[in-house]
């Protein structure tokens, strides 16, 4: 997925990196991921965010599922340029974005974030700071599907 | 002129689709008012517009090209 | 690894849960003890913390593991105190948190803390916290063992 | 009185051992002083003690049971 191009040319002259994937984040991509980070030596500390669907109950009817849409050229350049402030302010080694298009059910994972850094200062506060900007300023919108097939558009706290 | 929309998350159900074209719209001013006229609900949703993926908050000119997005707050991660 | 009891009887009347594991936290641990919590579906956010054991370069030698000993007894009681401490302090659905004993080689993990709860907030916090505690408080010893076998005892930032 | 002390990380390098059995020391003072006179690089070292598992900062009466462990800053992690 990191491969994968998004549909903007770049700010920058770089292509923005992808973040989106259909549907949930398997837990086994996220292992792939760790893995292949044990061939940096120079990360001491990871910090990981994941964000799930939760099975809300609201007026009496319970969240089946999360469909979730963007707005992805703006998302992704959106997202560059976070990306960009990030690395600027801390001393990160890498950072991986993966955010979910289309139906994630309740207890699957919508939202993986995930910072490396030398020691875990930088990554922690990377990690959670990165995390919050994409809740205020990615493009993107849920739609809380009920288990009876109503929905309701989400909103963000 | 003709001003291509797109259209994003509960705003869909108010315009009753993800894309939409208004007239003789010379700048977001002129062109919200055309929505609003057309689309009364409009009036009582929380909704930004982006033209070009650059958010814009004060009046802002259109050219046959530019690219608006109706979008309501955010709702992802 | 979840059911094997420390070595001690419990402090308020229950046994600390054992946070020691042989040798590195592997990646597909991990996905699995992600996995498991799909089925808890009032989570919303998980924060997950990994301490990567860094190839450093001291005087010109590269650490290729790090040997960690415990005083288990005293850590295990410790553990439990910071966790109850913790899920006082925060809105916290779970944590897990292990900590290996015994050679990790550079590259792999050596500590693993994840915490869940509906908002990411508390999720965020109470991982950082916890870390913090980790290290500051839990009677572990790292010694750096060089490519050359020779060794130092790690000092703590 | 036979006091039984079990010893880590670096300071497993200075006693020769990880554990250590030291006569008649009725407290952590006392304790301390017979533990330098034996193992003089102590003096030079950062270390702390914890009886039955609580770190003890001030001097601390010792019995038979007590179980005593001798311990350098912590590098967990």
């Amino acid at each position: 997925m990191e491969t994968k191009s998004g549909q903007t040319t770049g700010m920058k002259g770089r292509k923005p990196k992808n973040v989106f994937v259909q549907g949930a984040v398997a837990a086994s991509f996220i292992a792939d991921s760790i893995q292949k980070h044990s061939s940096k030596t120079d990360i001491g500390g990871h910090s990981i965010f994941l964000g799930q669907v939760r099975a809300d109950v609201i007026n009496g009817k319970e969240v089946a599922s999360i469909e979730y849409t963007a707005y992805e050229e703006m998302a992704l350049e959106k997202m560059h340029t976070i990306r960009e402030d990030i690395f600027s302010k801390y001393d990160l080694i890498c950072m991986h974005v993966y955010h979910s298009l289309g139906k994630v059910a309740a207890g699957e994972i919508s939202l993986f974030v995930f910072t490396s850094s030398a020691h875990r200062k930088a990554a922690i506060d990377a990690c959670e700071e990165t995390v919050e900007r994409i809740k205020a300023e990615l493009p993107v919108w849920g739609k809380e599907i009920f288990v009876d097939e109503t929905y309701q558009w989400k909103e963000s706290k | 002129m003709k001003t291509n929309i797109i259209v994003f998350g509960q705003l869909t159900d108010i315009i009753g689709n993800d894309k939409l074209v208004v007239n003789n719209a010379g700048d977001t001013n002129s062109l919200l008012e055309e929505l609003k006229k057309g689309y009364p609900a409009l009036e009582d949703s929380k909704f930004i517009l982006a033209v070009d993926k650059k958010l814009v908050t004060e009046n802002t000119l259109l050219n046959t090209n530019s690219t608006i997005a109706l979008m309501p707050p955010f709702s992802g991660g």
